[in-house]
């Protein structure tokens, strides 16, 4: 049991980890994909383990909702790329101190 | 009857306050107001004393109360005047002298366009004066005490224009408030420890308070009086206060004001009679007073600073016989009053010889003027007769008496008072050698004449007094007079008889004129004051007040300026600085605390993550602990 | 005949049951929301605007005023507290009387955001967005869209949405209703925060931080909610509650579900160290989106706060309340101190709301629930009282800001407000009563939020902490009367800003705001005893 | 609810001059309004005097309404003696400041209105708080005060474009005040939760009054009020914004902050403090007699080393404010009698020196002592005022403070012997401090620079009389206002478990001390 558990958290982490390292804004906003499924990987697991569904049907909620921050997301790194010509997150960064 | 007695304040006071509202339309007939007002609290003041001589010795103490001045918790003070044997002969000397004064002041002060005010100023502080002396409560009486140290102050500073007239009334008001520190306290002290400061109540009280408490009540007041009356240690502003107008010289600083501390000890007895540790203290101070006036007025060449170095010793007198107890408190009051009336008159005459010698005081520039200034110079030598104490003028029977009591208190502290009078005759002779004899020293420009009649008729009125002062002693009447105040002198004997002595005394004071006149009367004098390097050693202390102002220097104003520097400069740096110093930390700290805010959104999620960690990590050990 | 057969078969479905008149005013939102969709998408151009702007004013309205009914009909529950409402939704919501006191303060903020969002005085015409966000910003396409006149009216709808999602997570009882509203509540807003007419990079900019940022944070609640559920094998939080209480399971796991819960949470509502998105944020965005989310989300995300650290891990209260306790105070502290240094208005606006963040954690530490059978303020009411007045205060504010412009549109930058005081002392005047509050003087609401926030503490044993936290609104003060004294004691500069004169749209906000503000400075009575008698929550 | 129409009529005459438009040049109707209606709420203060009975130590005309249920606090005003010491201070002193201020040139001209408009403000809100009877209402409008003087301060001091000018004054001032009254705001709270633990919550006085905390709290809620009040009536070491506020105000705000607004926070250390919390006031009496001490002498030294007249003005306040606290915390019936006097003449005499000071600073334009010199001269009566409001600060025997002065010394000296005899050297640091300032402005040659200073105008001097008045008659008869004290006075006393020592060689002649007042109408 707990290796599905431990699985998901080193998912998680690597996503977590992506997000610092990365610079460009559509790998970051994947690598946060991939936490939501680490979690997801948690839910399941954890709905097995106390045999109720409640954690399978938040995995689908889950994945509606990514889905729904996908178009969010997509739709304002493409207009700053219409902009700036770049998707780097480190370029915008006129906002500061 | 007595309850009009407060009208002899209200009188005065009124007249001033008058004078000072009315503004110029009053300049022409102002100083007439004043005068009258002056004359008529006399008049009133006269028929009173009429009135208390003809009670029997009994009721001779009337007690009035105004109002309830102050009463709130165990606090009560009844504004109270008493009128009694003592503050009855004081109401008479303070409105007859100022009255003449007044009158004086007519022709004195004719060209000041300011005389209106000035004649105001001399009501505000004869109603002062009356208030100190006919107070029924310590509290009333430092009520009077504040006010004619005000008048003082305004009197002394009537020339404003003249820095050095303005600082003198500066010096003394503050040197008076250094010795109302010690008349606030000792009241303070009659309240915790009588719970009353009628003077009444106080006296009553002071027997059954213990040495201890009487001891320190004595000491307080000695030290406002010692203010007040130019005492050493607090004597420095007397000759000072010699800036003001000539007149307030001879009424505030020679006649009335200053001898308050006398009257002050004298009021008190009950409370000096129970200490004898205070008492001595002010024999001390009576004493090196004395003596330390007499050196000073050696020395002056300025007649008014001599005038007055001899009116601290003169008080230093009255102080000494005041401090030899029931004994001497009658002969304490006693040359007071005769004091008052030749010292008075010779600030007059000196007054009028200013007066001729357009304003120049210093003695040097005089000389010869006998002819000039007849009748100024005959009364001011019955001046001098008196107080150099040559029989039978008021000066030598009250000095005689105090001078005896001396010598029955102590060998020595009659012996200094012998040698003070020895001194006075001498300075005094100087003082006429250099200003009436000898030869002329005046510049050709300048043209000595005598004075109006305005002037001069005080001056004999004056004179007058000096010569004949002494029948008050007529079979001791002024001792019996004051018993009921000051308690019984018991008369103790002496080891040489009475006559004897009074002969010893006559003898030093003859010996005083012959030095001076052996000293002055042979080379012609200086027309200026000799450099200090070549005068003799004594010389030189006499003119600088025995360097009582440097003393203080040293002591008190230099240390203070440097305390107050360095305060404002804490105040500044120290507590202030502390303060905006916060200020700035907290900008810096700010600027400090921006720094993380970079803009990238990377480390903005670093940030959050390293949270995440701390919160977990937070967490995790509030639980194990 | 079939169906006879098929009915034989299957037992019958028994339909969920939902209290309609319960949740009124949230159908009444997301209708009206969805109204907007199709208007938005069959109603010819020229009118939608107003049409929109109309459509959302209405509807808030009618919500507001089905608020109030349901307000007054909750029935009443005694024990273990006093109570009001009930669990609603298949357990899915819960509508008490916090909720739906936070709902009316939503409403009326969401209210006055529409009606900045609705003027049009200011730009000539148009609103303060964008006309075609797919053009790049100076791009020809961008001046022809200002030509032909083109708006983003969508901004109504996504507005409503945002608030639906912020009704919903003040009132969610199960954790995975609260991730759905705050996914809601959300994107609406990163979307927003892109939509500027002036300054589009930095728009665009911030809506790219706050959109990263937020879903940084929300992944973290939900493996949060993961854990919890790991824990406790519910969502619901009455279940995790029980669990917690008894202590089944991991007490690790439950510590880390607790901490990573948290910081979604406390990131939504600016807290210490997950505020560095606000100031970005706030400045960025539009100043009247920035104004909907300033006061908005704070509101909602500090419910869901209260609301699952009373009801959910109330049990372990202990565990958590000391690094709580650390976290308002570095809150504060940062919060005050650093907009001393700020040269820009929605900046120092942002710190001061992460200072306020602060303030609001000190009242919700006490952790104080008041004893029954007095009305004594308790953590929960002092907490909504304050969101209350801080709403109104900062909605008033960024609408002054909307209103200090010059020919570049809003003049954010401090220096150029110096004098104010002078050439417009009315709005000057406003602005600085809504510094006052924020610094807590008496006579403004300010002081009253601060008083029952610091009570409730000092009530839960925190006087130490209530020490602290008047030291730091000292601080904080410190700024808010720099502020005055440049707008009133500093002469003007030569290119003053010029104040647009704004349609009755914007004046009704500010003079509502500086009503609100003083008038619950001076006479807070009534909107106290009405966050008074929400009581405590329903679990 | 008299007294609600006291406070309310100047808070509703600064609205309508706020709401008067701008007068271009003539501010005749803004200052007619303001004047009449200072004068009205003297008229109105007066009425109270009359419905006040002298003989009751309780609150009188007492009205109290609900106001925050959920707080427990109360809309409740009432007056006791002290309370209606200050007001009528506060009321007598806005018409003498309005009518001095009408011609103050201020950095806009324009703003005559709101100046007068934020003058009557702090009457208002001065006269709330001097008669409020419960502690969240005298807290919310003690807070208030600083409003209206913020705003003085700061658009209407001095030139703010120097460093430490008047924005630099304005906010230290609130800043100062606003850490004393947040730390007040904390103790406040804990005094509403200590009274709701014991039943319902309430603010009211009378109930606050016996209300039993355990003692470590009523340490630390005592410590929280007189923080704020000890800041507001300045206290050495947390005296410093005072001066720059002082030197950076118009005489005008002045008055109003030193004469009025700070008596708010004396006036607080005895209703608020001694009354809430008797045993801890009485276990910090000795450090804050100490330091009311040192203020004392610190402030008349720091006075005498002051160039600039508004600035040695302050500096004299701090040294009489020392004198207040002092006997206040004396805890004897005769010191605190003194020291509610002492607000009361300390009002007066100050109001005296900034108004006349700071006509000789505007006809001057220099407030520094050195830039004068020989004006009595040119300007006889101007000196001859200064003169005497200089005497009356350095309390001569006569003038009013010298009654208050040594009823403090006085009732103090009973209790502490050092305290005593160290705040005695005042009264000759005072004389230097004053006499100097006279002696280099007003004596001596003529200064060119200040040939200017012209004497006193009718109106100036209309302004100044009634406060020179009363200076002098209270200085004789000080009845009045005291019969109206010490009722009040033996209350709190009571109240505090104290009183005053006996005397230790009891005299025949005191018992008549115990017997009424010779002066039947006094009070009225």
């Amino acid at each position: 049991m707990n290796e599905y558990i431990t699985l998901s958290l080193i998912l998680f982490t690597i996503g977590a980890v992506g997000v610092l390292v990365r610079r460009n804004a559509i790998i970051v906003f994947m690598c946060i994909e991939l936490m939501l499924n680490a979690t997801n990987l948690a839910f399941v697991s954890f709905s097995r383990q106390h045999g109720n569904l409640d954690g399978q049907v938040a995995a689908f909620f889950v994945m509606v909702v990514a889905a729904a921050e996908v178009v969010v997301g997509l739709s304002i790194i493409v207009s700053i790329y219409r902009a700036r010509r770049t998707t780097s997150v480190d370029d915008a960064s006129l906002l500061k101190s | 009857m007595f309850d009009l007695m407060w009208l002899l304040i209200a009188i005065p006071l009124a007249s001033g306050a008058l004078l000072l509202i009315w503004g110029k339309e009053s300049d022409r007939f102002g100083h007439l107001i004043g005068t009258a007002a002056s004359a008529a609290s006399f008049v009133l003041g006269v028929v009173l004393f009429v009135r208390l001589m003809g009670e029997d010795a009994g009721h001779r103490s009337q007690a009035v109360s105004l109002f309830t001045w102050i009463d709130t918790g165990t606090f009560h003070v009844e504004m109270s005047f008493v009128l009694d044997q003592l503050s009855g002969l004081f109401v008479l000397l303070i409105t007859g002298v100022g009255t003449l004064i007044h009158v004086y002041s007519i022709g004195y002060m004719g060209h000041d366009e300011r005389r209106r005010r000035f004649f105001a100023y001399l009501n505000i502080f004869v109603a002062a004066m009356l208030t100190l002396v006919l107070a029924g409560d310590y509290l009333v009486l430092f009520l009077g005490w504040e006010g004619v140290g005000l008048a003082s102050y305004l009197l002394i500073g009537f020339w404003q224009h003249k820095p050095s007239a303005a600082a003198a009334a500066k010096k003394a008001f503050v040197v008076n408030r250094v010795g109302d520190i010690g008349m606030a306290l000792a009241i303070m002290l009659m309240f915790a420890q009588f719970g009353t400061s009628a003077i009444a109540a106080v006296d009553a009280a002071a027997p059954g308070a213990g040495d201890s408490v009487t001891t320190a009540l004595g000491l307080l007041l000695l030290l406002g009086a010692c203010g007040k009356s130019a005492q050493v240690p607090l004597q420095s502003w007397l000759l000072d206060a010699m800036e003001g107008p000539t007149p307030v010289s001879a009424l505030i600083h020679a006649a009335t004001m200053v001898t308050a501390g006398v009257y002050l000890v004298v009021r008190s007895n009950a409370i000096f009679d129970a200490s004898e540790v205070a008492r001595t203290a002010v024999i001390v101070v009576g004493l090196v007073t004395l003596l330390a006036g007499a050196w000073i007025g050696c020395a002056k060449d300025d007649i008014k600073k001599a005038l007055a170095g001899s009116t601290m010793s003169q008080i230093g007198y009255m102080m000494l016989a005041a401090g030899l107890g029931p004994a001497g408190y009658a002969f304490a009051v006693f040359h007071l009053i005769t004091h008052g009336f030749f010292k008075a008159n010779m600030f007059l005459g000196a007054g009028s010889v200013m007066h001729g010698m357009d304003d120049d005081v210093e003695m040097r520039h005089y000389g010869g003027l006998r002819t000039m200034m007849p009748i100024t110079f005959a009364t001011f030598g019955l001046g001098y007769l008196a107080i150099i104490g040559v029989p039978p003028f008021a000066g030598f029977w009250s000095k005689d008496k105090i001078i005896e009591a001396a010598f029955g208190e102590n060998l020595w502290v009659g012996l200094g008072a012998l040698l003070g009078a020895g001194v006075t005759a001498f300075y005094m002779t100087r003082l006429m050698i250099l200003t009436f004899l000898s030869q002329k020293r005046w510049r050709d420009d300048v043209h000595p004449h005598e004075s109006p009649r305005v002037m001069t008729w005080p001056l004999i009125g004056l004179a007058a007094l000096s010569a004949v002062g002494g029948i008050l002693l007529l079979g001791d009447w002024i001792t019996e007079w004051l018993e009921p105040v000051v308690g019984h002198a018991e008369h103790h004997e002496l080891a040489v008889p009475a006559i004897v002595l009074t002969i010893i005394i006559t003898a030093v004071v003859l010996l005083g004129v012959v030095a001076a006149v052996v000293f002055y009367r042979r080379e012609p004098i200086a027309a200026e004051t000799p450099a200090d390097s070549s005068v003799s050693i004594f010389a030189r202390a006499g003119r600088h007040e025995l360097y009582g102002n440097e003393v203080n220097e040293t002591l008190v104003v230099r240390p203070t300026r440097h305390l107050t520097r360095f305060l404002v400069w804490l105040d500044g740096m120290g507590i202030d600085g502390f303060v905006t110093g916060l200020a700035d930390r907290l900008g810096d700290t700010s600027q400090l605390l921006r720094k993380p805010q970079t803009g990238y959104v990377r480390s903005y999620a670093l940030t959050m993550f390293g949270g995440v960690a701390v919160v977990v990590l937070c967490l995790l050990a509030v639980t194990l602990a | 005949m079939i169906t006879t057969f098929i009915s034989a078969e299957l037992p019958p479905i028994d339909a969920p049951t939902i209290e309609y008149s319960l949740l009124g005013p949230l159908f009444i939102v997301t209708g009206v929301a969805v109204l907007g969709v199709l208007v938005e998408a069959f109603w010819p151009r020229a009118s939608r605007f107003v049409v929109q702007a109309v459509l959302a004013v209405v509807g808030i309205v009618a919500a507001l005023a089905d608020t109030v009914w349901v307000y007054t009909d909750l029935d009443r529950i005694d024990a273990p507290l006093q109570a009001r409402g009930q669990v609603a939704g298949e357990g899915a919501l819960t509508v008490d009387g916090p909720g739906v006191f936070t709902w009316g303060i939503l409403l009326v903020f969401g209210l006055m955001s529409m009606l900045l969002f609705a003027e049009r005085r200011l730009e000539g015409g148009l609103s303060a967005f964008t006309g075609r966000a797919a053009d790049a910003p100076g791009s020809s396409a961008e001046a022809q869209a200002v030509q032909l006149r083109v708006e983003h009216t969508e901004v109504f709808p996504l507005a409503l949405f945002a608030l639906v999602g912020m009704m919903l997570f003040a009132t969610s009882n199960d954790l995975l209703t609260m991730f759905v509203a705050l996914e809601v509540l959300s994107l609406p807003l990163y979307l927003l925060c892109a939509l500027a007419r002036r300054r589009r990079l930095l728009s665009q900019e911030a809506a790219l931080k706050y959109f990263l940022l937020g879903a940084f944070s929300s992944v973290f609640f939900l493996y949060g909610i993961a854990l919890a559920y790991g824990y406790s094998g519910s969502f619901e939080l009455s279940a995790i509650d029980t669990a917690v209480t008894n202590r089944t399971g991991g007490e690790n796991m439950l510590l880390a579900s607790i901490a990573l819960m948290a910081v979604g949470l406390l990131f939504k509502i600016g807290a210490a160290p997950f505020h560095t998105w606000t100031p970005d944020v706030y400045q960025g965005a539009p100043t009247p989106v920035t104004a909907f989310m300033a006061a908005g989300t704070k509101a909602a995300a500090f419910l869901a706060l209260l609301r699952v650290f009373y009801v959910g891990f109330g049990g372990s209260q202990w565990d958590w309340r000391p690094t709580i306790v650390a976290i308002a105070i570095i809150t504060m502290f940062l919060g005050a101190v650093v907009s001393i240094s700020q040269t820009d208005v929605k900046r120092m606006l942002a710190y001061s709301s992460i200072a306020h963040a602060g303030f609001l954690l000190v009242g919700f530490v006490g952790v104080y629930a008041g004893v029954a059978g007095s009305d004594r303020i308790t953590s929960v009411s002092s907490v909504l009282f304050y969101l209350a007045v801080y709403g109104l205060s900062s909605i008033g504010a960024f609408a002054v800001v909307t209103l200090v412009r010059d020919s570049g549109g809003e003049t954010t930058h401090l220096s150029k407000w110096a004098g104010l005081g002078r050439t417009s002392p009315l709005l000057a005047g406003s602005f600085a009563i809504f510094m006052l509050s924020f610094a807590g003087i008496p006579l403004t609401g300010g002081f009253i939020g601060k008083w029952g926030v610091f009570s409730a503490a000092y009530a839960g044993g925190f006087w130490w902490l209530v020490v602290i936290g008047v030291m730091i609104s000292a601080l904080a003060a410190y700024f808010y009367v720099r502020v005055i004294v440049l707008m009133f004691f500093t002469d003007p500069v030569g290119d003053g800003p010029t104040v647009a004169v704004p349609s009755v749209l914007t004046t009704v906000v500010i003079v509502v705001a500086v009503v609100g503000t003083v008038g619950l400075g001076i006479i807070p009575g009534p909107v106290l005893d009405l966050a008074q008698h929400a009581g405590a929550f329903v679990r | 609810m008299i007294l609600s129409i006291l406070a309310a009529i100047p808070i509703a005459g600064a609205l309508l001059l706020a709401l008067l438009p701008r007068g271009r040049g003539g501010h005749l109707p803004a200052k007619a309004i303001a004047l009449s209606v200072s004068l009205v709420t003297l008229a109105v203060s007066f009425v109270v005097l009359a419905r006040f009975d002298v003989g009751d130590g309780g609150y009188q005309l007492t009205s109290t309404h609900e106001w925050i249920a959920a707080f427990g606090a109360h809309y409740a005003v009432g007056v006791n003696g002290i309370a209606l010491t200050l007001v009528l201070l506060t009321t007598i002193l806005a018409p003498i400041v309005i009518l001095a201020s009408f011609d103050d040139r201020l950095p806009d001209p324009r703003g005559t209105n709101a100046y007068l408009a934020w003058m009557l403000a702090v009457e208002g809100l001065a006269i709330g708080a001097f008669t409020a009877t419960d502690a969240f209402l005298f807290y919310v409008l003690f807070e208030a005060t600083l409003i209206p003087l913020y705003f003085l301060i700061g658009t209407f001091g001095g030139p703010t474009t120097t460093p430490g000018g008047r924005s630099y004054a304005a906010v230290k001032f609130l800043i100062y005040n606003l850490v004393g009254g947040l730390l007040m705001l904390a103790a406040i709270v804990g005094l509403y939760v200590v009274s709701s633990r014991q039943g319902d919550a309430s603010y009211l006085l009378t109930d606050l009054t016996d209300l039993d905390m355990s003692r470590t709290t009523e340490r630390l809620l005592f410590c929280g009020f007189m923080a704020a009040f000890a800041i507001k009536a300045p206290l050495w070491p947390l005296h410093t914004w005072l001066p720059d506020a002082a030197a950076q105000s118009t005489p005008g705000t002045s008055v109003l902050m030193v004469s009025v607004v700070d008596k708010i926070g004396t006036f607080g250390m005895i209703t608020w403090c001694l009354n809430l919390f008797p045993e801890a006031a009485d276990w910090a009496s000795p450090v804050i007699m100490t330091l009311a001490v040192v203020s004392i002498v610190y402030g008349a030294l720091l006075a005498i080393g002051q160039d600039d007249i508004r600035r040695l003005i302050a500096f004299t306040s701090v040294s009489h404010f020392g004198f207040i606290i002092l006997g206040i915390f004396a805890f004897t019936s005769t010191s605190m009698a003194g020291s509610t006097l002492y607000m009361f003449n300390h009002g007066l005499s100050t109001a005296a020196l900034f108004i006349v000071t700071g006509i000789m600073v505007s006809r001057r334009g220099s407030a520094r002592i050195s830039d004068f010199g020989g004006v009595q001269k040119i300007a006889p009566i101007l000196s001859g005022v200064l003169l005497l409001a200089g005497l009356s600060s350095l309390s001569l025997p006569g003038l009013a403070p010298f009654v208050s002065e040594f009823l403090v010394l006085a009732g103090t000296f009973t209790v502490s012997i050092p305290a005593a005899a160290v705040a005695t050297l005042g009264i000759v640091l005072a004389a230097l401090y004053i006499l100097i300032m006279y002696q280099r402005t007003m004596t001596g040659p003529l200064d060119p620079g200040s040939a200017g200073v012209t004497d006193l105008e009718p109106r100036e001097i209309a302004a100044l009389t009634p406060a020179i008045m009363l200076i002098i008659g209270l200085g004789f008869f000080p009845q009045p206002v005291l019969n109206a004290i010490n009722p009040a006075i033996d209350t709190v006393v009571s109240h505090i478990g104290k009183g005053d020592p006996a005397p230790r060689t009891p005299t025949l002649i005191t018992e008549h001390s115990k017997d009424v007042p010779t002066d039947e109408e006094g009070g009225h």
